[in-house]
């Protein structure tokens, strides 16, 4: 029955936990749409036969005037119907939105005219491919880079928009598999029909395998990439690259964190020159003598709202070196720019052309970042 | 008269050429500084004609190119840009101003016995504004177009670099148009009711087209704020829609469908009006449930604005609002399907005589069931998430905007075609154009609903190979519904000349504006309207339905009437 | 109901009355925003802008004699600009959490880059 | 608006040499001009209603920066505009008091205090756009406004400028509207009898009056 109604209606497998559920209720809504339409039909036919006029003089119907049952049947029937499909449906609509506490989790982003996968904790990475186990929830953390996006598996009965300067999400526990197309399915530019992807559904054990060997491959992978891509566009990468290094071999990430995430200290991604609030009250902009003195003398002026827990720097750090860090500090701008360069004029790289800032394609305002 | 009338309104007098209004002044100046309801009515019909033609040939252009999987006949670009102009067309210069500023400003003021509208120089400007924003957006469509879809999403629409300013601009300006059509029909419904004519004896048509007014007063200033805000975004780069400069595009989307769902019940609330006019006219016969059509029309005004979250359910939207915006969806639906059973039960025990305008109810009933039921199991949330952007979307809006409201379009032309010109058309062909524009329809738009459960997402330009049949199915269709539109153009062009004239009433209808000669003289009326009988009566004592000249159906002729006298 | 009925009988004292009190309620909220209410401090902005602007409304724009379909339409008007605001508000409020990355940032809330 | 003004101008009938033919009476015709005046309000409010959701959808997103930015704003100055605008509202409706008691001199002089204090209202809110243009306190991405950099703060000041850029525009236009009047009352076209267009460009100003009350606590005081 269900495999008949499927095919009559041209769904698509029902690969996930949820689709079988969902179809059920679209035949229900199907079926009881057609049903009340032939019955609609019929009787709209029914009555042209029989009272359909014969051509004679000055004919008129008869008077018919509703009665309160009448009304109340009216209004009653198809209100009982749709609010139990509403019923259902929002049911099932709560169970798309929750995902269950053990998914797990993959960030999605979708930019013109792609999507990428990676996974958390340094796991591969890809695009237009996404790897998943079989009968395991995975949950999709979604973002994207430039335009609206919606990503859609219809094996998987799931669609959700993803909005660049937010995250959504969404979650599926694939049940067989097999290869599933996705598909963009909100507006995007020249090539929103070519934005496609798949989703690989793997069996438990094998996804095991290829994601631990893919890791390994992918962090060096990675370092490699992150180095040639800041040289890419920062003359300062040297510089920065060093801080970096010096940071991680200080210690800094065990408080610090560089990517906005809360931790012990403050966090230093758009740490620069961003205004912090000092306990006492007062406002410090967290200028470069400010991030120096603080490595120095943490005590001196310390941010409301943490800990002091930071031990001073002086006699451990050269001068030099307070300098990279203070230089990788600035290159951490969620905006993927630094806000010296925001002034002055950019090249563009999709049209080959210097731009005044702000303008020209999302590439330049998002500075080339990912 | 051999059936006493209930409003004294022929004279016996027999002019050779009766004045009326499309003669009483000649002349292109006549016409472009009139300020007589009528005219601006027919020249509103007119420049809709033409828009439905324009966006028909992109609708031609975007099946074609979906013909095959790949590229057909055009580029992505330049179907992006098909595909955006077909929406703008369609939906902002034909579909809103079609039946409320075309047939509305024709048949409303002689419906309540008014000579005119309250405001005739703002009638006249609004057909200058449309014409303004019309001229924008085509300067725009011409100098590349829009690519971004007729929704406008930001921040796509803020960053594409085709000529989306102007084609916003033109939207804004021809929201004014509307809000001045608006502001008209419901001054004019309060204060310009002839003597006697209470609310509760309002045809349903005044009753659903004031309904629509107060939509159109009430929405489109919002849609006017967000498309200026739009356009000042992409020539300016503000920020407020763009999160590259601190904006959300959710806000976008919420002030857009503010005005945009309601914008449906502005396309449809009008047929629906339509209809009420036709069914108790060809079923003989009182309308079923007066009272409960009239009034459900103003609860879909009212509750048709509670609804737009149902267009963001996928947009990451929580499960309460979804809620919230779900439940109240489905309360416009009952609305609607109280409207559907009264019209059928209309039927019941009536005396129905089918002709054009009775086949295109018959088209209507069926799209606006078939429409309208689609429309409730999208609200259903979950069902939703999969349908959300894909054709099936599209075969519903298609069958519940284009199928009610230009079945609507049709059957209002062919019904009152005879009252505007005094002429009539070749039933015939009348019928033979109807049951293709029904057939092509459906075979266009059923292939669509499949589409759309197989998971084709919309405004793709190439698609998945196994698509391919029922895209075919539809492009096949569409032609047949072309075909049947330049039928309806050819027959009804030589019908405006060369038609067969025809008398004051020839439908025998009891609508109040058949009182009136066909075609009407300038003040529309001969004498003063006298309202003594309910609206769509066909049934009070004493009332016989006067039969005038019966063109069609080959029955005899009874009663007398201008083209026999 | 029209003016020219009670033309005669016509008195600026009303007017005056009105425009003393929108005077009054000016300094008021101006001397009130100088002070730190905390929560209420918007609530009683908003409750005097309310009492100022109904004022105007009444009086001055003559609503109070005006017949219902006048005052339906301006009830009505400001009935939706208040529900576009609510049922936004309440969706911006009760999105999926992580709507908004977390962190401190300085321009706008572009989101930290994935990987 | 103009629309309106300008439809009641010419007429000719018997009972009175303002009363269009398709009205019964002029009782009616007001009636009608009122009604359709209102509606127009109500459109207005809506138009403004959608920016009033904006500024409360980025008020939720970035409170701090909404007070910070609030309070650079030149609140004195809003004080100012605000007690010009009350009044010139005020000396609109003596206007109209004035000439339904057929004192033409004092109407045309209330009409006259009226778009002065209207344009006084653009030329202060001018000052202070220019002020802001030299903080660097713009919308977007124009904004470099050292002072203030609390996240969104673009945001309010894309909000304040659009805000108060549209309603200045509304005073603007009310104003031209007013000189309008001014003339056509100085020529003796209306009197006790007939005050229709009078009555209407009177609404128009108290909307924009209406509007402002709310946007000076709004935008300078929370």
């Amino acid at each position: 029955m269900n495999e008949l109604m499927r095919n009559m209606l041209f769904l698509p497998v029902q690969a996930s936990t949820m689709s079988t559920h969902i179809d059920y209720l679209h035949y229900f809504v199907i079926i009881t749409t057609m049903v009340v339409s032939t019955l609609i039909g019929g009787a709209a036919l029914g009555f042209y036969v029989k009272y359909r006029w014969k051509g004679r003089i000055g004919a008129k119907g008869e008077p018919v005037y509703t009665t309160f049952l009448g009304e109340a049947l009216i209004i009653g029937v198809p209100a009982f119907f749709f609010l139990l499909w509403f019923a259902i449906g929002y049911r099932d609509f709560v169970r798309l939105q929750s995902p269950p506490p053990n998914a797990q989790d993959v960030y999605v982003m979708g930019k013109q005219w792609m999507w990428k996968f990676s996974y958390p904790d340094g796991g591969p990475s890809g695009t237009n491919v996404l790897r998943v186990p079989a009968n395991r929830p995975i949950r999709l953390l979604m973002t994207s880079r430039d335009v609206i996006h919606s990503f859609f598996v219809p094996a998987f009965r799931t669609k959700q928009d993803v909005l660049p300067g937010r995250y959504t999400q969404s979650w599926f526990e694939a049940t067989k598999p097999g290869r599933y197309p996705v598909y963009c399915t909100e507006m995007c530019g020249t090539g929103h029909s070519t934005m496609r992807a798949e989703v690989v559904v793997m069996e438990p054990q094998e996804f095991d395998k290829w994601y631990a060997e893919e890791k390994s491959h992918s962090r060096a992978k990675q370092r490699d990439g992150r180095k040639t891509n800041i040289e890419d566009r920062d003359p300062h990468a040297t510089m920065i690259e060093m801080g970096r290094q010096l940071a991680e071999s200080a210690g800094c990430f065990k408080c610090h964190s560089t990517d906005g995430s809360p931790h012990i200290g403050p966090t230093w991604l758009d740490m620069y020159m961003r205004k912090e609030t000092l306990q006492g009250g007062q406002v410090q902009v967290a200028d470069e003598a400010y991030i120096t003195e603080s490595m120095m003398e943490p005590k001196l002026k310390q941010v409301q709202g943490y800990q002091l827990v930071m031990p001073s720097y002086r006699g451990r750090l050269e001068g030099p070196e307070s300098a990279a860090i203070v230089e990788y500090i600035k290159s951490l701008r969620s905006d993927g720019t630094e806000p010296v360069r925001d002034k002055g004029p950019q090249f563009d790289i999709k049209n080959g052309q210097v731009v005044e800032p702000g303008t020209g394609s999302t590439e330049v305002r998002t500075g080339g970042m990912q | 008269m051999s059936s006493p009338s209930p409003s004294p309104t022929t004279t016996p007098a027999v002019p050779v050429e009766p004045k009326n209004y499309l003669n009483c002044e000649t002349g292109v100046r006549s016409w472009l500084l009139t300020r007589d309801h009528k005219r601006i009515g027919l020249m509103f019909l007119a420049c809709v004609t033409a828009a439905l033609f324009l966006g028909g040939l992109f609708a031609m252009l975007i099946r074609i190119e979906l013909l095959t999987p790949d590229e057909t006949i055009m580029s992505a670009q330049t179907y992006n840009r098909m595909f955006t102009l077909h929406g703008v067309v369609m939906i902002f210069l034909f579909m809103i101003p079609a039946i409320p500023s075309g047939f509305g400003n024709f048949v409303l003021p002689m419906m309540i016995g008014a000579e005119d509208v309250a405001f005739p120089r703002l009638n006249l400007a609004s057909w200058y504004i449309y014409l303004a924003g019309a001229a924008f957006a085509l300067w725009g469509m011409v100098h590349g177009g829009a690519d971004t879809g007729w929704t406008f999403y930001t921040p796509y629409s803020t960053t594409t670099f085709t000529k989306v300013v102007p084609i916003l601009l033109g939207a804004f300006i021809i929201g004014f148009s509307s809000i001045a059509t608006g502001i008209n029909f419901i001054v004019t419904v309060h204060t310009m009711r002839g003597p006697g004519l209470t609310w509760n004896k309002l045809p349903l048509f005044v009753w659903s087209i004031y309904a629509t007014s107060i939509i159109q007063v009430l929405a489109t200033p919002i849609l006017g704020i967000t498309v200026l805000l739009t356009a000042i975004e992409h020539a300016f780069g503000f920020g407020i829609f763009d999160p590259a400069h601190g904006g959300d595009p959710v806000l976008f989307q919420h002030m857009f469908w503010f005005y945009s769902h309601p914008a449906v019940y502005i396309m449809v609330l009008p047929a629906m009006a339509v209809m009420s006019e036709i069914v108790p006219t060809f079923a003989r016969k009182n309308i079923f449930g007066y009272k409960a059509i009239a009034y459900s029309s103003v609860g879909i005004a009212l509750v048709g604005f509670f609804a737009w979250g149902h267009h963001l359910f996928t947009s990451g939207q929580s499960t309460f609002n979804a809620g919230v915006f779900g439940v109240i969806s489905m309360i416009v639906g009952v609305f609607t399907a109280i409207k559907v059973f009264n019209w059928v039960g209309t039927l019941y025990k009536g005396r129905i005589r089918f002709s054009t305008p009775f086949a295109y109810f018959c088209g209507f009933i069926y799209l606006l069931v078939f429409g309208g039921m689609t429309g409730v199991a999208l609200a259903t949330v979950s069902l939703d998430v999969h349908w959300q952007d894909t054709y099936f979307v599209i075969a519903h809006f298609h069958f519940i905007m284009v199928g009610a409201t230009l079945m609507a379009f049709l059957a209002a032309l062919h019904y009152w075609f005879p009252k505007m010109f005094g002429r009539t058309y070749s039933e015939g062909w009348g019928l033979v154009a109807a049951s293709l524009i029904i057939l092509g329809f459906n075979a266009t738009f059923i292939p669509q609903f499949l589409l759309g459960n197989a998971g084709m997402p919309r405004r793709y330009w190439s698609y998945p190979a196994e698509f391919q049949a029922l895209n075919v199915a539809s492009t096949a269709g569409a032609s047949l519904l072309a075909f049947g539109f330049l039928t309806i153009l050819v027959y009804l062009t030589i019908a405006l000349f060369y038609g067969e004239k025809v008398g004051r009433n020839p439908w025998g209808s009891r609508g109040y504006e058949w009182n009136s000669p066909s075609p009407p003289p300038k003040h529309n009326f001969d004498s003063p309207q006298v309202f003594d009988h309910p609206p769509h009566d066909y049934d009070s004592e004493g009332h016989e339905p006067e039969m005038q000249t019966e063109v069609h159906g080959g029955t005899e002729v009874h009663g007398d009437d201008g083209a026999k006298r | 109901m029209a003016h020219n009925d009670h033309a005669h009988t016509h008195s600026a004292r009303p007017y005056i009355l009105t425009f003393m009190w929108l005077c009054f309620c000016t300094v008021l909220t101006y001397t009130l925003a100088h002070k730190d209410l905390g929560a209420w401090s918007f609530a009683i902005a908003m409750a005097i802008a309310a009492a100022k602007g109904l004022s105007v409304i009444l009086f001055f724009m003559h609503l109070y004699d005006q017949p219902g379909p006048s005052r339906l339409t301006l009830a009505i008007a400001f009935f939706f600009v208040l529900l576009v605001i609510t049922l936004t508000l309440t969706d911006v409020h009760t999105r999926f959490p992580l709507s908004l990355p977390p962190g401190s940032f300085r321009s706008g809330n572009v989101v930290p880059p994935i990987q | 608006m103009a629309e309106h003004v300008e439809a009641h101008e010419h007429g000719h009938e018997e009972h009175h040499p303002r009363l269009q033919h398709h009205f019964q009476d002029m009782r009616t015709q007001q009636h009608a001009a009122r009604l359709g005046m209102w509606l127009f309000l109500a459109t207005e409010i809506l138009l403004f209603g959608g920016l009033f959701c904006a500024y409360s959808y980025y008020r939720t997103l970035f409170p701090e920066a909404w007070k910070e930015c609030s309070k650079h704003l030149n609140r004195p100055f809003g004080l100012l505009e605000t007690f010009d605008l009350i009044t010139s509202s005020f000396t609109m409706v003596l206007a109209i008091h004035f000439t339904r008691i057929g004192n033409r001199k004092l109407s045309v002089l209330m009409l006259l205090a009226t778009a002065t204090m209207g344009f006084g209202f653009l030329g202060l809110h001018g000052y202070e756009y220019y002020h802001e243009w030299l903080e660097g306190a713009l919308p977007g991405k124009y904004y470099h406004f050292e002072e203030v950099t609390a996240t969104g703060a673009p945001m309010f000041y894309a909000v304040y400028f659009l805000m108060t850029g549209l309603h200045s525009a509304h005073v603007f236009i009310g104003g031209v509207v007013l000189l309008v009047l001014t003339y056509l009352t100085a020529k003796g076209n209306y009197d006790a009898s007939y005050d229709h267009p009078l009555d209407l460009g009177g609404l128009y100003w108290h909307l924009v009056d209406l509007i402002w009350i709310f946007l000076f606590p709004l935008l300078y005081l929370v």
